[in-house]
């Protein structure tokens, strides 16, 4: 949709801009609830388990129920607490990973905002929910809530550092920051014309830098329950744990989008005589796939050290984004100018 | 006869050959260095006698002037158009005249008599025979130069020699005296560098035709070329511009500005009796052969400087300030003589008196004619002399007697019949006793002032019976009267120390009754700038 | 437009200032040198949009002072953590040892 | 007026041209690796040789480059690369082979100074010297810029490497530290290094938002664009003009340390290792200073000359005010000072007063070589400074009591019965401080005071004359010390690299003391104001 | 997209639609919270508001000061995060550039890479105890 491409922009165009907003947000909701459902039945599956099915038919209600009891559990604060900055940043957590699915595009015509900085907006401003998560540790003036505050933080600076690097290959062979650009760059009709192929470097980097973005298994070290108890939240309870929860699968949300824009093609139909698949089924089922991915990683990958984890990112990753960047420009180089 | 060797260089530096070879010798060789040194102090005397012999007045300057191109800049010549040259000029620059001939002679006759004298240096002789040789140097350039920057420069290179030869082999309280030294002449020569730069950049700059059609201008440190623009109506510094678009212009106000602002810088030097402090430390803490240079030379240069710079390039302001100079000239005069009478130290009364004598000197230069600058220069050389010989005598009466205190010393005649008769000479000398040189000195003065400024001469007379007074009591009281016992062992003069006394008491004699010895040479020195005043004030 | 962007940047940067001389912890002092950058870049930004003559150099300008900037704070805080070990505290005043 | 930047890449050529730079950064690089491929075991002043050689390598490519030009043309054409970004002019270069001269003498002197095992030997010797070359680039870098990014960028690679240097702890300061019985230890370098931190991030604060509104008033960064457009807009933005640059003038003052902006440097130099004091001292200042009077000569002259405005008139003045300041408070404050490594860093602050006077000078047909002066005396300024400090760091290094920090004044008692060349080297440093002759410091004052004098500044004439009497007192304290005290009881051992420093540096500083005509000459040879100074666009 | 102005205007709209988005952003939890305030109970004893240790009574400060490792950490990243600052538009404008600005960049991550080593041999890499 050309969303308010016409100017001035009125009350009324901003009001249908938020109300599709709206629709997104709902839509995100959704996907939230029953990707947690879909997670435990997969892992479940994975173990040869059932995973929920009480609630309702499948279980598929079970997720609803929990949300409902996390609304009406009390909500307690620690005495000790900075209150300000405790109620201040599960939401500050939130705000940066629902904004930045603004730049997504979901097909040719279905996207909102159309930034031609797109993804430096993207990792621009998920960084900022590292800060909300330390906030979070420090202002619960617990010992583990901090301790896990801090490790994520250096987790998450650790490997945001090879993961913008690593799309920067990706941006280099487009020509644009701007993720329709990129997905445009991508057509060609077979799948080999997408960024994964030519990326394998990149892709493989920024898949395993966005695992440890997202705190999932197997980097999942700042929730080690093992470790911490449960890292910068402990302290956390009801709907604020809510919204760190939430924050936490909707940059699932993001990350398997942006996957699926910068590497996977966005849209376009892996074969040029399925093109007459609408584009928004290709993304879907390219974005399902990822999401898939990440909780089968979650089946099957034991939690690394926090020693490993820190090593892999600095000594190998940020080195392999680098390479890459200069190996897709010596390819440009050599075979395309 | 004429000499085609750069004579004058030879003399200037000859000292730091000394010095060099000083440099080379193993420092606890203490006769080695003592007479290589005094060697070193004959080499300028021996060259000095030949230019006095050889200076023929009648042609003043001809023979005597080595110049070099020392600096020469050439200023940036895009930016304005590089239709012309330009450059900032100075030159290494000697000249001899009747003024600095006779200053010249006293000062390595000074140095010489000081190096024998330093016989009573009792540690770190090669540093100081060091010192004592680039303190020379920096004298005869001071007397010889005739570029502004090299004058500066010379007149500078004697603070450091004397700050160490003060400050290293003084009494007590050395340092505190070696640093009102440095401070007071660091003052006194950064005005005076406030002043030279000021002139170089207004009155050194000039403007001529060269033979390809190429203009060229520059500025100049010559004093030559500085002493020529300010007196020539149409030179740039004197050409009054309405909107100020010549900005070499010298205001009449500024000239005004200019002298005073060298009286005080040279005025610290002399002294001049506000700034007379430093000088009384120095007199007080210093060794005897230095002080013997200080008292002798060094405060002569303060009086060459107001001559040279202040009388022949500003005569015109030097006759608006006349009166002050001589009022001046009469507050020094008195002052130090009264000061002088109460002291209780020898040492004390000999400073107050150089002060006294320094103000005949300034009252002759006031008299702006030519008897009156005669006087005050020959005044120079015979106070040069003579208050060489006395400190001379302080130093040897002190190694002797460790005491220069008025009412411990006493019939020294007795014990030391040689030296208290020079000491009572060199008294006479001093308070002025025809035949002796300084009566010649006071006598030119005075006359000379009374053309000039009657009342003040007047009192001036005051002012020499006070000097009698104070000088016979103070002699009288060394040589004369009841003898310390602790006194009755010591000794006479050795061989040593009376060389240089009877050399200083002979001239000191032959000066007093021959005084065209050194009038012949001045009199052509003062005769331009006279002309110059008489042409600018009386026209 | 231009006029908000400038006063905006000249309060930051008055703000940094008397942060950067006034504040007792050496961590706040850091902080306010960065807010009087950052002060630097809205001008500069400002400019480059509203300015007598726009430009995209103030941009350029601005990425300049970003990335100079990130490497002072990282010498400056590297600079702190050395001196936290020596010293034990991060109190400005206390860091008084020179002038001793 | 608003052009467009075309974008222009870098060529070879252009590499070619910034060859000195270039040099000094790949060689940090290779240290850089070299240190850390080296075993612990091996000593580190190889590093410390390596870099010296890439100084003089780079020092000898400046030369080749100058000499290159002239045999091209009879007036040298300066070169603006990458959109006049970088000009490579012979102002430019002159500067750049004085701050090479002095990181060389530097370097070669902390050889002799920081060996392996003396107390003065650092806790990170490789990181000392690697950090000496971006350190240096950065100077060059700033003596050399058409455009403001450029210069904040040299700047702060000046800045930044050495807010490291400054924090680099001796051996001595370990044991310091480690024989201090109190609660808190001691972090003098660390200490020092945070102020400067915090000082130079104001500074280039301060510079930067300055800077900003200049580009804000003109569109453009490039300084000769500014320089012609400021001619146009002065007269609806007077305030804003003249804010940008007072803004940029306190910046500036603050890295040049000139009083009011000084009161750092007396810190930062005490806390420093004494090799990275002098380099503050020399380098910092020479560079802001060139760069300042670049910006000036590019940004404010044009508008001074253009009748009815004046601002010019009144920013140069500020200028001159910054200088008189300087000189006075440095001076005066130098009194009672008895840290020698404080003492000196006030007496650099007088130092800069002069260093800035040329900037500050009006220029036209009567007086045209400013530049000259500057160079000349920021030429006078490197040797005897170097020379003062490695004096300084010989007679430290031979206290080992652990108790004192060594740098005071009376660590020079009875210097002259101890080491008696060291202390003759001293005293000639001594006299060019004090602005005695025969000396380069006196010919430097002196031409500065002509320059000031041509211009009809007699106030200012007035102030340098009289702050150097002043300073004769502190300098005299330091004679007083080495001459007129009885021997201390340590011996003197003088390292052979630190004693070729300072022989290297006296002789130099006798020599323009002497012969002041060669570097002048020189200098106005190969320099020409249009040519070289001026940033036009072509 | 007619002329540069409207061109202006839509590339500013977009940021409105981000605007929309943050305040969405904000909108939601603060909804939520205030249902939820009125959904849940308060009771609040001294037990629940006590930090929570393990059950056991609290020890000291809980904002314990942490490694310094830390702070290295941030050092490396803001290096290297700002260096993609320059990254991205050099890759956006790469084919226009050509070679010797691949040459350049390469200078630069080598720089980079060079610091990056140093933190790896001065073992800031290496993570030891917390």
């Amino acid at each position: 949709m050309d969303w308010l491409s016409a100017s001035p922009v009125t009350w009324y165009d901003a009001l249908f801009v938020f109300l599709w907003g709206v629709v997104l947000m709902l839509v995100v909701l959704g996907f939230v609830t029953y990707a947690i459902y879909f997670e435990r039945k997969v892992i479940g599956w994975m173990q040869f388990r059932r995973g929920p099915n009480r609630v309702g038919p499948f279980g598929l209600l079970q997720t609803v129920a929990d949300i409902l009891k996390l609304l009406i559990k009390e909500d307690t604060i620690p005495r000790k607490a900075d209150r300000l900055l405790f109620v201040l940043a599960p939401v500050l957590a939130f705000i940066p990973s629902f904004a930045v699915l603004a730049v997504i595009p979901y097909t040719q015509k279905l996207y909102f905002a159309d930034l031609n900085v797109g993804l430096l907006y993207y990792v621009a401003l998920s960084g900022i929910s590292t800060l909300a998560i330390v906030l979070g540790g420090w202002a619960s003036n617990n010992k583990y809530a901090l301790l896990g505050g801090m490790r994520s933080a250096a987790q998450m600076i650790s490997y945001e550092v090879p993961l913008v690097i690593s799309v920067t290959g990706v941006v280099l062979m487009s020509g644009t920051l701007n993720l329709r650009g990129i997905v445009d760059a991508q057509s060609g009709g077979w799948f080999w014309d997408w960024n994964f192929l030519p990326q394998i470097i990149g892709f493989a980097v920024f898949v395993i830098a966005a695992i440890s973005e997202l705190n999932r298994t197997p980097f999942d070290l700042p929730e080690a329950e093992s470790e911490l108890v449960a890292g910068y939240h402990v302290e956390y309870s009801g709907f604020r744990f809510a919204f760190f929860m939430l924050t936490e699968y909707v940059y699932v949300y993001a990350i398997a989008g942006l996957a699926t824009t910068l590497f996977l093609g966005g849209w376009h139909a892996p074969a040029p005589f399925l093109d007459f698949i609408p584009g928004i089924i290709w993304f879907a089922l390219k974005f399902a796939f990822i999401v898939f991915f990440l909780f089968w990683l979650r089946a099957t990958l034991p939690r690394i050290r926090i020693d490993q984890l820190m090593g892999l990112g600095w000594k190998l990753l940020l080195p392999l984004s680098l390479a890459n960047i200069f190996l897709t420009a010596l390819f440009y180089e050599l075979f395309q100018r | 006869m004429t000499i085609d060797w750069p004579i004058l260089s030879f003399l200037v530096f000859s000292p730091l050959v000394g010095a060099a070879v000083l440099l080379a010798m193993p420092s606890q060789r203490m006769r080695l260095l003592r007479w290589t040194a005094i060697i070193a102090t004959l080499l300028p005397l021996a060259l000095a006698i030949v230019l006095y012999i050889d200076y023929d007045p009648s042609k003043p300057g001809t023979a005597y002037d080595e110049q070099a191109t020392w600096i020469s800049i050439p200023l940036d010549k895009t930016a304005i158009g590089g239709e012309a040259t330009y450059d900032l000029h100075f030159d290494y620059s000697l000249s001899l005249d009747g003024l600095s001939l006779p200053l010249v002679l006293l000062t390595t006759i000074v140095a010489s008599m000081a190096a024998l004298a330093s016989i009573s240096i009792r540690k770190r002789w090669k540093s100081y025979y060091f010192w004592l040789l680039v303190l020379e140097c920096g004298m005869l350039g001071v007397f010889l130069a005739r570029d502004l920057l090299m004058f500066f420069i010379f007149f500078e290179i004697t603070l450091i020699p004397m700050l160490f030869l003060v400050g290293i082999w003084g009494l007590f309280d050395r340092e505190r005296a070696a640093i009102r030294f440095l401070l007071y002449n660091g003052l006194g020569s950064a005005i005076m560098l406030v002043v030279f730069v000021i002139l170089v950049v207004t009155a050194g700059f000039s403007y001529e035709q060269t033979a390809a059609g190429m203009a060229h201008f520059g500025y100049s440190g010559s004093y030559d070329v500085i002493a020529a623009n300010l007196s020539d109506p149409q030179a740039y510094a004197n050409q009054f511009s309405q909107a100020g678009e010549n900005p070499f212009y010298l205001s009449d106000t500024m000239q005004t500005v200019l002298f005073i602002l060298l009286l005080i810088a040279f005025g610290i030097k002399l002294p001049i009796v506000p700034f007379h402090t430093w000088m009384l430390d120095v007199h007080k803490e210093a060794p005897a052969p230095v002080v013997m240079i200080h008292s002798g030379i060094l405060l002569k240069m303060g009086a060459y400087g107001l001559i040279r710079f202040g009388f022949f390039l500003f005569p015109e302001q030097a006759d608006k300030c006349s009166t002050l100079l001589a009022i001046l000239g009469l507050i020094n005069l008195l002052y130090g003589a009264v000061i002088a009478f109460r002291q209780t130290e020898l040492r004390l009364v000999l400073a107050y008196s150089s002060l006294s004598h320094m103000g005949i000197v300034l009252l002759g230069l006031s008299a702006l004619n030519e008897i009156g600058m005669q006087g005050a220069v020959f005044q120079l050389i015979s106070h040069g002399l003579i208050s060489a010989l006395l400190f001379l005598l302080l130093g040897a009466f002190y190694e002797r007697t460790s005491t220069t205190k008025l009412d411990e010393l006493g019939g020294l005649a007795r014990t030391m019949p040689f030296m208290a008769g020079a000491l009572l000479a060199a008294g006479l000398a001093s308070l002025g006793l025809p035949g002796l040189s300084g009566f010649v000195g006071e006598l030119l003065s005075l006359l000379g002032v009374f053309d000039s400024h009657r009342v003040i001469a007047s009192i001036a007379v005051v002012g020499i019976i006070l000097t009698a007074v104070y000088v016979l009591r103070a002699v009288m009281g060394v040589s004369f009267g009841t003898m310390h016992p602790r006194f009755e062992s010591v000794k006479d003069a050795r061989f040593i120390e009376a060389l240089p006394i009877v050399v200083l008491l002979a001239l000191v004699v032959l000066l007093g009754i021959y005084p065209a010895f050194v009038t012949e040479q001045l009199h052509h020195s003062f005769d331009s700038m006279l002309q110059q005043l008489n042409l600018r004030v009386g026209g | 437009m231009l006029a908000s962007y400038l006063t905006m940047a000249a309060i930051l940067f008055c703000i940094g200032l008397y942060g950067a001389f006034v504040k007792r912890n050496a961590v706040v002092v850091l902080l306010s040198i960065e807010l009087m950058l950052n002060a630097v870049n809205l001008n500069l930004v400002a400019f480059s949009k509203y300015g007598m003559i726009p430009s995209l150099t103030g941009q350029v300008f601005a990425l300049f002072t970003i990335a100079v900037a990130a490497a002072e704070a990282a010498v400056g805080v590297a600079v702190l953590i050395a001196l936290f070990r020596a010293r034990g505290t991060v109190k400005a005043d206390e860091f008084d040892e020179l002038r001793r | 007026m608003a052009y467009e930047r075309t974008l222009q890449s870098m060529t070879w050529a252009d590499a070619g041209h910034m060859a000195p730079e270039l040099i000094l950064i790949a060689m940090m690089a290779l240290l850089i690796i070299v240190d850390l491929v080296l075993p612990r075991r091996i000593d580190r002043s190889i590093i410390g040789w390596l870099s010296l050689a890439s100084l003089i390598g780079s020092f000898v490519s400046v030369v080749w480059h100058i000499q290159d030009q002239a045999d091209q043309s009879q007036e040298s054409i300066a070169l603006g690369l990458l959109n006049d970004n970088y000009r490579i002019d012979d102002f430019g270069a002159m500067f750049k082979l004085l701050l090479l001269t002095a990181a060389a003498l530097i370097a070669l002197w902390s050889l002799g100074s920081m060996k392996r095992g003396t107390r003065g030997q650092l806790d990170h010797q490789g990181e000392y010297y690697y950090l000496l070359l971006p350190a240096t680039a950065g100077a060059m870098l700033m003596t050399s810029t058409g455009d403001l990014i450029t210069l904040y960028t040299g700047l702060e690679l000046l800045s930044i490497s050495t807010y490291v240097l400054v924090g680099l702890r001796t051996k001595r300061d370990v044991a310091l530290q480690a024989a201090s019985s109190e609660e808190k230890v001691s972090a003098k370098p660390a200490e020092a290094a945070f102020k400067y931190v915090v000082t130079g991030g104001i500074s280039s604060a301060f510079i930067l938002f300055g800077m900003s509104y200049l580009y804000g008033l003109t569109g453009s960064t490039h300084v000769g664009e500014i320089g012609s457009m400021l001619t146009q807009t002065v007269d609806s933005f007077r305030g804003l003009i003249y804010m940008a640059f007072f803004f940029m003038i306190a910046g500036f003052g603050i890295k040049i340390a000139a009083a009011p902006f000084h009161a750092w440097a007396p810190d930062v130099y005490e806390g420093a290792p004494t090799p990275v004091s002098a380099f503050l001292a020399v380098i910092s200042k020479a560079a802001a200073a060139a760069a300042l009077f670049r910006l000036f000569y590019n940004l404010v002259f044009p508008e001074s000359l253009s009748n009815g405005n004046t601002i010019g008139h009144d920013l140069f003045r500020a200028v001159l005010a910054v200088a008189a300041c300087a000189m006075l408070v440095g001076t005066l404050s130098a009194l009672r000072q008895h840290n020698m490594k404080r003492l000196l860093a006030l007496s650099g602050v007088a130092n800069a007063g002069y260093l800035i006077v040329p900037i500050g000078l009006s220029f036209y047909g009567a007086h045209s070589n400013n530049a000259a002066e500057l160079f000349f005396y920021a030429a006078a300024y490197l040797f005897m400074n170097i020379g003062a400090f490695a004096v300084l760091s010989i007679v430290a290094g031979a206290r080992d009591s652990e108790s004192d920090d060594s740098v005071q004044l009376r660590t020079f008692e009875g210097l002259y019965h101890r080491a008696p060349w060291t202390a003759s080297a001293m005293i000639i440093f001594v006299l060019s401080l004090a602005g005695l002759p025969i000396s380069g410091g006196f010919f430097g004052k002196l031409f500065i005071m002509m320059g000031a004098a041509s211009t009809h500044a007699y106030w200012l004439v007035a102030i340098m004359a009289g702050s150097s009497v002043i300073s004769y007192y502190v300098y005299f304290g330091i004679v007083r010390q080495m001459f007129m005290r009885s021997s201390g009881d340590v011996s003197v051992h003088v390292p052979a690299a630190s004693g070729t420093v300072v022989w290297l540096c006296a002789a130099a500083t006798l020599v323009l003391g002497v012969y002041p005509n060669g570097l002048l000459h020189w200098f106005e040879h190969v320099f020409s104001v249009v040519n070289d100074l001026l940033v036009l666009r072509r | 997209m007619t002329n540069g102005g409207e061109r202006v205007n839509t590339y500013m709209n977009q940021y409105i639609i981000v605007a929309i988005f943050i305040l969405l952003g904000i909108l939601l939890p603060v909804a939520a919270l205030t249902v939820g305030r009125l959904l849940r109970p308060h009771k609040p004893t001294d037990p629940k508001q006590a930090t929570y240790e393990s059950g056991n009574e609290p020890v000291g400060e809980g904002q314990v000061r942490f490694n310094v490792r830390y702070y290295h950490y941030a050092l490396m990243f803001v290096i290297f995060d700002v260096e993609t600052v320059f990254l991205y538009p050099w890759a956006v404008a790469y084919k226009k550039l050509g070679l010797f600005a691949m040459v350049e960049m390469l200078l630069f991550a080598a720089m980079l890479v060079l610091g990056l080593a140093y933190a790896w041999k001065k073992k800031v890499l290496t993570w030891n105890s917390i």
